[in-house]
């Protein structure tokens, strides 16, 4: 096997990222102004984005991100391995599910506990419903930043769907926790199958009018395409993660490369583009719902009858416990998981968010509480494409750009 | 340096190829029970050239670049997970450990190798301290003015706590 | 005595007086309630995660756009703030800015755990409560709070403004108040 | 052939003038139309968009007070000067843009019987001069509040004016060409004679509307008050009653274009379908009315259709297509008048 090296960084490749944007203006002056995008600007999300414009040409963009700093690895230290499950989903409150199971994956690893089928595939199923309710948001973002007030109106209508879909599930309408070290908290209801269906079939429909209305919408078209282009050998060495990186070509999808839960028996595609631009990446999210329709429809066929939450865990309920479980399906944590002691050591779990790829990595002293969390998320690694991607384009393409890469502040500010 | 077995043949041919590679820079390589991370641990000054190996081995990009603080052992760790998106080593995670000093943290910066590494840079720099030369803008990212030299992810800047299975009494 | 004063005399001193003179008189004063609280409408600041709501709120299904609450862009042009959940350190400069730029009958929600005591994060050294901040007219629990709970609180805001009224004696003691709170 | 009152000459005219400017296409005719136009682009929104749109303020009517509730809340909003603003531009700006917007109304023929209060040859080339010079307000108000969105707001509705009101001029005189008068009576009696100005000439009609949609700032043009990129565009500072005169705007000049349109291409105060004069002055002038809001409808609806042009698109378009699509059109009206003896 040789691994194929690559080329290292030569002049020419580090020029093309690190350029600065040739308007023969250098100082601050008539020409030169400094746009304050702040926070209360209806073009810029949680954060300020400073650009220097000349004229229509955004010469230096430099991103202040911050607002939304919860400090979600600090708080980690000084909580119970449990507790950390709802402070992992508050920061992408869009796709909350592929976050706690990667929390609850590294947890895994570190205690050595494996997952029953029926909760790996129900952990599945929720992960598929949430990324199309993100690609939703996304798409509703992206065209409210166009100034497509009914592209945003029909991306949210059509999220109540998936979130109807879910509170079906988990009783959550966002913030749903229902993923849990050994399991899932809650099994199936049993007309959840046809609701599905009709939720699915429902979206279907609603991409065809998406169609008319929004991508072969002549406006749109003239406003993404050939704007932002992020060239492929670019997208690998600045570390872009999710649609914007698969909008340029290279297929890396983390329950491809890496498959985790259950996505390794079920077959679906990856949906790549070539071009690049704002307009694939638009284009990505879609393709990305549909192939998210065919994991869930898939999901659903194939899912084995059986326990939810692994037997170690079972073991430890008490009598109660066991009642609730055996009737209503329903697990109740018992009180020794508040006080949970995995071994000495380290584990890291990689996840596929609907924005990219999470990393998850605990390093455990053996105490109750984490010695160490790192949780790195899909939108802190989108935002050097503020500072090396808009130069050059103009006032009008920023939103364009900062809607096509579908960045959520609170996600990358943790 | 111990020579790691894997059963993954392709782990096993990626490990051999770097224990030649890196015989000389890496103190110790080893992976972890799931056979996707491999760990190299490197002292300060080699950090640099060992990261040109592994840029020329197909690991492009940087996942995150963080510290560990061991305050009972004088040490901050830092910590960098490298991935690639090459077809054949994308697989695998590799995750950089070097021991700095704790009360004056140096290190070259990773930005002209990695340029994915700047921002990761940054909110480092402003969590523990760890000064990284050579890096093109390093000041504060996510911290507000208040906190500028405080360094908070470190062990001694305390917040309030209240320990695991404490009773709850809501209005103490 | 900066150049061009109009020639009747500062005009916004003389248009705050008239304004505060017509609100006390019994029919302008309960039109004026009427118009004003249908028609409050939130500042584009989203402060945190509660946001997702809060635009869930105003899309098809929830609608508040049905009792006249239309989310607008600029600060001048609004008279409400939705704080939507945590209020860090700088975003609290940035919601005391904003609260400071909109014209003078104006309201907040405070929306979210977070906003009212600190929520989930508690005890993190980056956060703020809203109230000490902005003075808040309205609370509503919850982690994200529904979108109802939202309507509901732009219905208890209507409620407010048309049983206590508009003059805002309260703001000026509040206001000196939360200036000395601010870190 | 206009009707001369005999003695009741001067009472005659002085009640028709008040009618004219205050009661049908003048004042009250403005701010009831604006009123429930800007209500029915919020409700057609919303329908479009799944969802009701202003309801609960008048349940029954669905919502119509919902436009009355907003300005009566502008009017009592405090009214903000910012310190760095230009005190008398910052004030005068939108006042002096209203009273440009509402002037050319009084030009406007709306009967064949009486003469509009100001009788002026030509007054097509007159309401068209005044029309052009509103940008201009605008443009002052952007200067005047101290703030870059203000400039650059104000610096793009001065590139897309220019771009936009020329092909508009070329085409509405094409149609004044092609009827051989720039009276606006005498241009609805030629269209009695023979077919409506669409017709005629559609391509003028079409560039005509292109235009309008543009400089009133609606979608897919609408660019200066751009909210994503600059927040209001040159009203960004403007807040209370200031605002609410600054949002009229907009809404009158459409009301004025749609109007200026009805006259020139949808034959003024013919019934649509049969070619005979109307007598009285009150079923003309509602026909006009008709014609002017359902104009006024097909451009609003299309907020809910459109996102927004970059300027340089809008800017090449204007100068490259609308353009030469003007001079054909001219061109187009130049031969047919040589049929239409």
């Amino acid at each position: 096997m040789e691994v194929s090296g690559s080329q290292d960084i030569t002049q020419e490749l580090a020029r093309e990222i690190f350029r600065v944007v040739e308007t023969g203006v250098k100082e601050e002056g008539e020409r030169l102004i400094e746009l304050q995008i702040g926070p209360t600007h209806p073009g810029s999300g949680h954060m300020r984005i400073l650009a220097w414009v000349d004229g229509d040409v955004i010469v230096r963009c430099d991103p202040d991100i911050g607002f939304v700093h919860r400090t979600i690895e600090k708080l980690s230290e000084n909580r119970a391995y449990i507790k950390t499950i709802p402070l992992v989903e508050r920061p992408s409150l869009l796709d909350t599910t592929p976050m706690t199971i990667g929390y609850v994956n590294a947890l895994e690893k570190l205690m050595g506990i494996d997952v029953p089928p029926r909760a790996k595939y129900l952990r599945t199923i929720l992960a598929e419903i949430t990324r199309i309710a993100s690609h939703l948001y996304g798409i509703g973002i992206l065209a409210i930043f166009l100034g497509h007030s009914t592209g945003f109106m029909w991306a949210f209508g059509d999220r109540e769907v998936m979130i109807e879909l879910a509170t079906m599930l988990t009783g959550a309408r966002i913030t749903y926790a229902y993923v849990i070290p050994g399991g899932v908290r809650r099994d199936m209801p049993q007309n959840f199958p046809d609701a599905v269906e009709k939720g699915l079939k429902y979206i279907e429909k609603r991409l065809r009018d998406w169609e008319k209305i929004f991508l072969n919408n002549p406006v749109v078209e003239r406003r993404l395409r050939d704007v932002g282009i992020l060239k492929p050998n670019i997208a690998r060495i600045l570390g872009v993660t999710g649609p914007n990186v698969r909008a340029s070509g290279i297929d890396y999808d983390v329950r491809m490369v890496e498959p985790y839960e259950a996505y390794d028996e079920i077959d679906f595609m990856i949906p790549v583009a070539e071009e690049g631009d704002g307009y694939a990446r638009g284009l990505i999210r879609f393709k990305e719902i549909e192939q998210s329709i065919n994991i869930i429809r898939q999901a659903i066929r194939k899912i084995p009858s059986g326990e939810i939450i692994s037997p170690q865990i079972s073991r430890l309920f008490n009598p109660l416990m066991k009642k609730i479980y055996a009737e209503q399906r329903r697990v109740k944590l018992p009180s020794l998981m508040a006080t949970l002691k995995p071994p000495k050591g380290e584990a890291m779990a990689r996840v596929e968010a609907g924005r990219g790829e999470a990393l998850f990595h605990i390093v455990s002293d053996g105490s109750t509480n984490p010695y160490r969390f790192r949780f790195i998320t899909p939108s802190f690694r989108n935002v050097i494409l503020f500072k090396y991607l808009i130069p050059g384009h103009r006032i009008a393409d920023l939103p364009a750009i900062y809607g096509s890469l579908d960045y959520f502040p609170p996600e990358a500010d943790r | 340096m111990s020579q790691v077995v894997a059963k993954d043949p392709d782990l096993n041919n990626l490990l051999s190829i770097f224990n030649e590679e890196l015989k000389d820079l890496a103190t110790k390589i080893y992976i972890d029970k799931t056979e996707r991370v491999i760990y190299i641990e490197v002292t300060r000054e080699k950090i640099m050239d060992l990261a040109k190996k592994l840029l020329h081995l197909g690991f492009d990009h940087v996942k995150s670049l963080s510290a560990v603080d061991y305050p009972q052992e004088k040490k901050i760790e830092l910590m960098v997970h490298i991935g690639s998106y090459l077809r054949v080593v994308r697989k695998y995670t590799v995750v950089i450990k070097s021991a700095l000093e704790r009360d004056n943290p140096r290190v070259s910066s990773l930005t002209s190798i990695w340029p994915s590494a700047e921002f990761h840079e940054r909110e480092t720099w402003e969590m523990f301290g760890v000064y990284f030369e050579g890096h093109p803008d390093l000041r504060r990212l996510l911290l507000p003015e208040e906190l500028e030299g405080r360094w908070p992810m470190r062990k001694d800047f305390r917040i309030i706590t209240r320990k695991a299975g404490e009773a709850e009494t809501p209005w103490k | 005595m900066e150049r061009g004063v109009v020639f009747i005399g500062e005009i916004d001193v003389f248009i705050k007086r008239l304004i505060r003179s017509l609100m006390e008189k019994k029919p302008v004063k309960d039109i004026l309630e009427w118009a004003i609280s249908y028609s409050l409408w939130p500042v584009h600041l989203m402060t945190s995660c509660c946001g997702v709501e809060l635009a869930g709120a105003y899309s098809p299904r929830y609608d508040l756009e049905r009792y006249g609450s239309l989310p607008f862009v600029s600060p001048r042009q609004t008279n409400l703030i939705i704080i939507e959940g945590t209020l860090t350190l700088k975003m609290a400069k940035v919601a005391r800015i904003t609260w400071e730029q909109m014209a003078d009958p104006k309201f907040v929600i405070a929306m979210g755990a977070c906003a009212i005591d600190g929520g989930l994060f508690w005890n993190s050294y980056n956060i703020v409560r809203a109230n000490e901040v902005i003075p808040v007219d309205v609370y509503i629990p919850g982690c994200p709070p529904r979108p109802e709970a939202l309507a509901r609180a732009i219905l208890m805001l209507q409620e407010k403004i048309r049983s206590v009224g508009v003059s805002r004696e309260d703001l000026e003691i509040l206001r000196r108040y939360v200036k000395n709170q601010v870190r | 052939m206009v009707v001369s009152l005999g003695p009741l000459e001067i009472p005659g005219r002085l009640v028709y003038d008040f009618l004219h400017i205050f009661i049908l296409p003048g004042f009250g005719a403005v701010l009831v139309l604006v009123i429930l136009i800007i209500w029915a682009e919020r409700k057609i929104a919303g329908l479009v968009q799944l969802r009701y749109g202003p309801l609960h303020v008048s349940r029954r009517f669905g919502g119509v007070l919902q436009l009355v509730a907003d300005l009566i809340r502008y009017t009592f909003q405090e009214f903000i000067i910012p310190q760095g603003a230009d005190k008398i531009a910052y004030l005068t700006g939108p006042v002096l843009a209203l009273i440009f917007a509402i002037i050319p109304v009084a030009f406007i023929p709306v009967s064949p019987l009486i003469e509009p209060p100001i009788y002026v040859s030509s007054n097509i080339l007159v309401v068209l001069a005044i029309l052009s010079t509103a940008p201009i307000f605008i443009i002052i108000t952007g200067y005047a509040s101290d703030n870059k969105f203000a400039f650059i707001g104000s610096l793009r509705e001065a590139f897309l004016m220019i771009s936009y009101e020329i092909p508009f001029i070329i085409s509405i005189l094409s149609m004044a060409l092609l009827f051989r008068s720039l009276d606006m009576s005498d241009v609805v009696n030629s269209q009695a004679k023979y077919l409506s100005g669409i017709i005629l000439n559609p391509l003028a009609a079409l560039v005509a509307y292109i235009a309008i949609i543009r400089i009133t700032g609606r979608f897919p043009f609408e660019i200066s008050e751009a909210e994503s990129e600059l927040v209001m565009g040159p009203y960004t500072e403007y807040s209370g009653l200031m605002y609410g005169v600054a949002m009229g705007i907009a809404y009158i000049k459409l009301y004025v274009y749609s109007m200026l349109y009805s006259m020139v291409f949808l034959g003024g105060w013919l019934p649509i379908l049969s070619n005979n004069l109307v007598e009285s002055y009150f079923i003309g002038s509602f026909i006009i009315l008709i014609k002017a809001s359902i104009l006024m409808l097909i451009a609003v609806f299309l907020r809910s259709v459109y996102p927004r042009y970059r300027v340089d698109q809008a800017i090449r378009l204007g100068w490259s297509q609308v353009l030469i699509l003007s001079i054909i059109s001219l061109i187009w009206s130049l031969v047919l008048s040589y049929f239409l003896r």
